[in-house]
């Protein structure tokens, strides 16, 4: 054990392994309360859905499902670039992590830039959050949704530069790790948005 | 002095009988812990340093003990609630229905005769009586504290409370859900009455039943007017400030009004302000003024209108 | 330092292939939704195909499946919260009674 | 018991080895940022107590006179976000919890130190929010129930913004502990030999992940409703009022036992020390801090039992309820267990936690009453509520955490309180309490209700008794502020271990070292080792 110094704030003795360990439990327990905060919002949708079944369906219909779908392929897609960056760091192969992560990214972009496309369609057709309930839906949950989407993408972009940087060996790669772990859940959000939105209404 | 308020309605002592049955085993409860507490702490102080503890670290007996008999008595108390529960919300078939509608922050009562009250609601003694209930703008709560009763008014849904008043007299009712300003002042008077009484007050021969008679000043009668349509919760006649411009020096002031002009307060305005008191909204008050247009009589406007001016 | 203990690494061949059953789920449930139109079970259908597609990725995605067993605790408890949620909401909402 | 730690240690303390504006601002030392939670908590518990004096003061008569209506209407808003979101709910958590759980489960820091110090700061962004709202302050009451909040002039935004900030503190915090828990006990701190403090903050920490995003999502709504113009609460709109009470109560009924369960800890680990015996049932009190954890998120509907939601929903919110009420009956008897045949001590802290266990038996009692449907209908939005929640807040947590700030201490600052100073500080607190909050019940009962700004003249001698109560308590207040602070200056060197304890904090010196042990300790026993066996 090192010596502790008074002038050096934290001489934390962390051992990476076990670092790693608490920082990836840690991002799970993040993702329960992230769960809970979507969760107010499914909450509400199935509320409204059961009382309001014909507005979700004609409103529903006004949605674009064809990009909702190919956004869907996107970031499944980017989920498993991503998958595939996680392995390759843990193997050492920095190359691979990076080119991964900038798929990764791309993917991101071009999902948001659907979404301008897509939000700036509706206000064109003088489609607001206020016009129904489940337009109020629509925009807060993509919202919400798009909100994690961006704060994912400023973490991999910090996870790239340090990948490019040389900060990651098979020896470590927590933010790696817990960095691919949020990205999975922004997919996971969206597996279920886009049939409740687009699809079933 | 009184532990509950007076109780004048039929489920009234079966709902007294719920509090006490909790109290007196919170009371048992709360002795036996207590005096448990006291005597340790006392039998148990410390003489010396070193006094003798066992090292007891549990004992299994017990602890089943004081888990299965709370969970018994709990599971009654819940039993015993639920049953007087079910009774209060289960209004009899033959009950007659009140409308009511609260809004900030009078309570208005419309009967099936087609008459309307305000902040007096008027039952008959021994005979059920349904609320169907509705709030016009944010959640208020109907509270009558002797007939032990309380639901919140809703807005945009329906809620409903039935009662059966078994004590001729008047009751205080509360606004209980808080709903902004003038909250505590959202109260009004519930009169039960005999069967006479009440039908002569049906057929419209108010004097029996309320005070504002063609004998009274128009003076008197305005300020009967005036605490008896809730104006007091927004309006002073003191000059302190409310929720709207107070009474007190108002006939014969300029006032600026929300589109820029300027109008000098006269009877005419007053009426219009009575009747339609969204025409015409002085500065710095919101438009929140619930219209009086058929619920008071030309001739109780125009008291009202003595009565303001005569507030100097 | 230690080496990166006994943790399980994926190989990029299972991402690839759990990639293409996502895929193939979504069209899946693209299709059962627009073309077959099962009508009131739509949403229940959709939901269980979401809820697969959901499994998968956090089983393999997300290396779930090798995760231990406290991990498993908090990544299902916060599920059954939102269905208490849900469920407890909608016994309320859904059987208030019209005077 | 434990093995392996150095009775004195000559190195600096964590409170000297450095200083200056930076070494506390940009700390992170778990027991530093606890000092600095510690601090921020008090000056909003001050306000927010200050604000209820007023309170008391206007309603010592029916009239309005000192304050206005609305005035009065906006201070009891603050009082109870303030007292809720910005001193219990990190109360004793954020910083009793910081300064001791690595302390008690034997571990250098926290799992994560930077995002503790982050934590804190996202605390201090909240509070600068919350300074902007009182430009002009919301007069929703601290529930913000909709329409009403959707719909009055005043700032509503800013301090429901102010709160979502806290949230994600508290979010964070709890998360920390929760890693640092499961990850970071010493060799041999099993789970069965943690001190039951770290149980309690360990479900205090749960709630605080997994209830706080909901109330979060539901404030981030009103926001919207306000802003955006969306209708989920807005019946104009086809929403539904009560469903916001829905939401708001799925995380502010846990919030309750985000609030008093730490506090349980607390006298958990206060009662064997001054008793000299071992804790009495260590497992079910473990347990049923969890088991309230647990089903605390099943009861929330029991605060809308008239807000017109079913009756099949009420039925079943009520015998939830009940269920919830058993694990605390059974922490109460066990509390008292430990007492028999103890050595007992009246210590000022033993004071506050036999005070706890006193005034929480009655908040938990009249809990039932509130907990049973027809009764509740009575009592509801009465004065019976507001004084059975304050048995519960303050006679449970401020108490518990009155009794942990005279416990902890000699450990935390290195100074011995002035022991008498305190016991006549409980001696007015306790008596001041008492004369405040109890005359409630009787004004509830009678059918007083809550948040009026004005009342009916016969309510007048009761409530007059109640406001002379105020007074009392903030001379106890005043008092055990004034040991609290002299003591720093002028109190006696605090020993390591000046009570005996067998726990992990103070078999390390006091105050602890920056790392708080010289060596990770090797744990043995577990801490209530108290008494002789056989």
């Amino acid at each position: 054990m090192e010596q502790l110094t008074a002038d050096h704030v934290h001489v934390h003795h962390i051992d990476p392994v076990e670092e790693y360990e608490q920082s990836k439990f840690g991002m799970w327990l993040f993702l329960g309360t992230e769960i809970l905060l979507f969760g107010g919002l499914f909450a509400t949708y199935a509320i409204f859905r059961a009382k309001y079944p014909e507005m979700f369906h004609l409103d529903h219909l006004k949605l674009d499902w064809e990009l909702g779908a190919l956004n869907t392929i996107i970031l499944i897609g980017s989920s498993m670039t991503m998958a595939i960056g996680v392995t390759a760091s843990k193997k050492g192969n920095n190359k691979l992590l990076i080119i991964m992560l900038a798929i990764t990214i791309i993917c991101g972009l071009v999902f948001g830039f659907n979404k301008y496309l897509e939000y700036t369609a509706k206000f064109a057709h003088h489609i607001y959050p206020d016009t129904s309930i489940f337009f109020s839906l629509y925009f807060m949950m993509t919202g919400l949704h798009m909100l994690h989407v961006f704060i994912g993408l400023i973490v991999l972009l910090i996870i790239m530069i340090l990948a490019i940087k040389g900060r990651y060996s098979a020896s470590y790669n927590t933010h790696v790790e817990v960095g691919g772990l949020y990205w999975h859940l922004i997919d996971l959000i969206w597996i279920y948005l886009f049939p409740l939105l687009y699809l079933i209404g | 002095m009184n532990w509950v308020p007076e109780a004048a309605s039929s489920f009234a002592g079966k709902v007294d009988g719920v509090l006490w049955f909790v109290t007196v085993l919170s009371i048992v409860f709360f002795i036996l812990i207590t005096v448990l507490l006291i005597y340790f702490s006392f039998k148990y102080k410390r003489k010396t340093e070193n006094d003798y503890t066992p090292h007891i670290t549990g004992n299994q007996t017990l602890e089943i003990i004081w888990t299965v008999i709370p969970s018994i008595l709990l599971f009654v108390i819940f039993a015993y609630g639920l049953i007087v529960y079910k009774e209060m919300r289960t209004p009899p078939g033959d009950a007659v229905e009140v409308n009511v509608t609260a809004k900030q922050w009078i309570w208005i009562f419309k009967y099936q005769n087609g008459k309307s009250t305000i902040n007096e609601l008027f039952v008959q003694h021994n005979r059920p009586v349904k609320m169907v209930m509705r709030a016009d703008d944010v959640l208020h709560s109907f509270f009558v504290p002797a007939f032990r009763v309380k639901q919140d008014l809703v807005p945009g849904m329906y809620t409903q409370l039935w009662f059966n008043p078994t004590k001729i007299g008047t009751y205080d009712l509360f606004c209980a859900e808080y709903c902004g300003t003038g909250h505590s002042q959202m109260l009004a008077k519930v009169y039960v009455m005999s069967p006479e009484a009440f039908s002569r007050w049906e057929k419209g021969d108010e004097e029996e039943t309320t005070t504002f008679a063609s004998t009274k000043s128009p003076e008197e009668l305005g300020k009967d007017m005036y605490s008896k349509n809730g104006c007091a919760a927004c309006h002073s006649i003191d000059g302190s400030a409310g929720v709207g411009p107070t009474f007190k020096a108002l006939y014969g002031k300029n006032e600026s009004l929300q589109d820029g002009t300027t109008i000098e307060v006269d009877e005419n305005y007053l009426r219009e302000s009575i009747l339609i008191p969204q025409a015409k909204v002085v500065q710095g008050f919101a438009p929140s003024m619930p219209s009086f247009k058929g619920i008071l009589t030309d001739e109780e406007v125009d008291a009202l209108i003595v009565y303001i001016k005569s507030l100097k | 330092m230690s080496e990166n203990h006994d943790e399980h690494i994926t190989p990029y061949k299972t991402y690839i292939i759990i990639w293409l059953i996502l895929m193939a789920l979504t069209v899946i449930t693209v299709y059962v939704a627009r073309e077959i139109d099962l009508g009131s079970i739509n949403l229940f259908v959709a939901m269980i195909i979401a809820s697969i597609k959901a499994t998968i990725v956090a089983l393999f995605f997300m290396h779930l499946k090798y995760e231990d067993s406290i991990t498993w605790v908090f990544a299902l408890y916060p599920l059954f919260l939102l269905s208490l949620l849900i469920g407890l909401t909608s016994i309320d909402v859904f059987n208030r009674i019209v005077p | 018991m434990a093995t392996g730690t150095a009775a004195t240690i000559s190195e600096p303390s964590f409170l000297e080895y450095k200083s200056g504006f930076r070494s506390w601002f940009y700390t992170t030392d778990h027991k530093r940022i606890g000092i600095l939670y510690l601090v921020s908590i008090s000056i909003f518990f001050i306000i927010a107590g200050s604000i209820a004096i007023v309170m008391r003061a206007e309603l010592f008569t029916p009239e309005s006179n000192i304050v206005s209506p609305h005035t009065y209407n906006v201070l009891f808003t603050l009082h109870g976000s303030l007292m809720v979101f910005f001193f219990i709910v990190p109360g004793i958590s954020a910083s009793l919890g910081n300064f001791l759980i690595p302390l008690m489960i034997g571990a250098r820091d926290v799992a994560f130190p930077k995002l503790n110090l982050g934590s804190y700061w996202l605390y201090l962004i909240g509070a600068a929010i919350l300074l902007f709202a009182l430009l002009e302050p919301a007069d929703t009451g601290w529930t913000f129930y909709t329409p009403y909040s959707a719909k009055t002039n005043t700032n509503v935004i800013l301090l429901t913004l102010g709160i979502f900030v806290l949230g994600f503190s508290s979010i964070l915090t709890g998360l920390n502990f929760i890693v640092t828990i499961h990850k970071m006990r010493a060799p041999g701190m099993t789970w069965h030999r943690l001190p039951l403090f770290i149980w309690a903050l360990y479900s205090t920490a749960i709630l605080q992940l997994l209830a706080t995003p909901v109330v979060g999502i539901t404030l981030l709504l009103l926001i919207a409703e306000r802003t955006l113009g969306i209708g989920f609460f807005d019946p104009d709109k086809g929403g539904d009022p009560v469903l916001f009470q829905n939401f708001f109560w799925f995380y502010s009924h846990p919030a309750v036992y985000i609030m008093i369960i730490p506090a349980m800890g607390v006298i958990s680990e206060i009662l064997p020390v001054f008793s000299r015996k071992p804790i009495f049932g260590y497992k079910a009190i473990a347990y049923s801090s969890v088991a309230i954890a647990i089903i605390s998120f099943f009861v929330w509907a029991h605060h809308l039992f008239v807000a017109g939601i079913s009756e099949t929903a009420a039925i079943i919110f009520s015998f939830l309820t009940f269920l919830v009420a058993v694990p605390t009956a059974i922490k109460v008897f066990n509390w008292l267990a430990t007492l028999y045949k103890g050595s007992i001590q009246f210590h000022s802290a033993m004071l506050y936690a036999l005070s706890f266990l006193f005034l929480f038996t009655v908040g938990g009692l009249t809990g039932l009453h509130v907990g049973a449907l027809a009764a509740d209908i009575h009592l509801h939005d009465t004065y019976f509520v507001v004084a059975h929640m304050h048995y519960v807040m303050i006679g449970g947590t401020v108490m518990g955490f009155f009794g942990a700030l005279h416990f902890w201490y000699p450990k935390w600052f290195g100074k011995m309180l002035d022991d008498t100073l305190g016991k006549i500080a409980w001696f007015f607190v306790f008596i001041g309490f008492n004369v405040t909050f109890f005359p409630q019940f009787f004004l509830g009962v009678q059918g007083m209700p809550r948040r009026y700004a004005t009342y009916l003249p016969e309510f007048e001698s009761l409530m007059k008794l109640s406001t002379i109560g105020s007074w009392i308590l903030a001379i106890g207040m005043i008092i055990m502020a004034y040991n609290l602070i002299k003591s720093l200056y002028s109190g006696e060197k605090a020993p390591d271990n000046p009570y005996n304890s067998l726990s992990l904090e103070w078999q390390t010196s006091s105050p602890p070292i920056l790392e708080n042990f010289k060596e990770i300790p090797v744990v043995t026993d577990w801490s209530y080792g108290y008494g002789k066996k056989g």
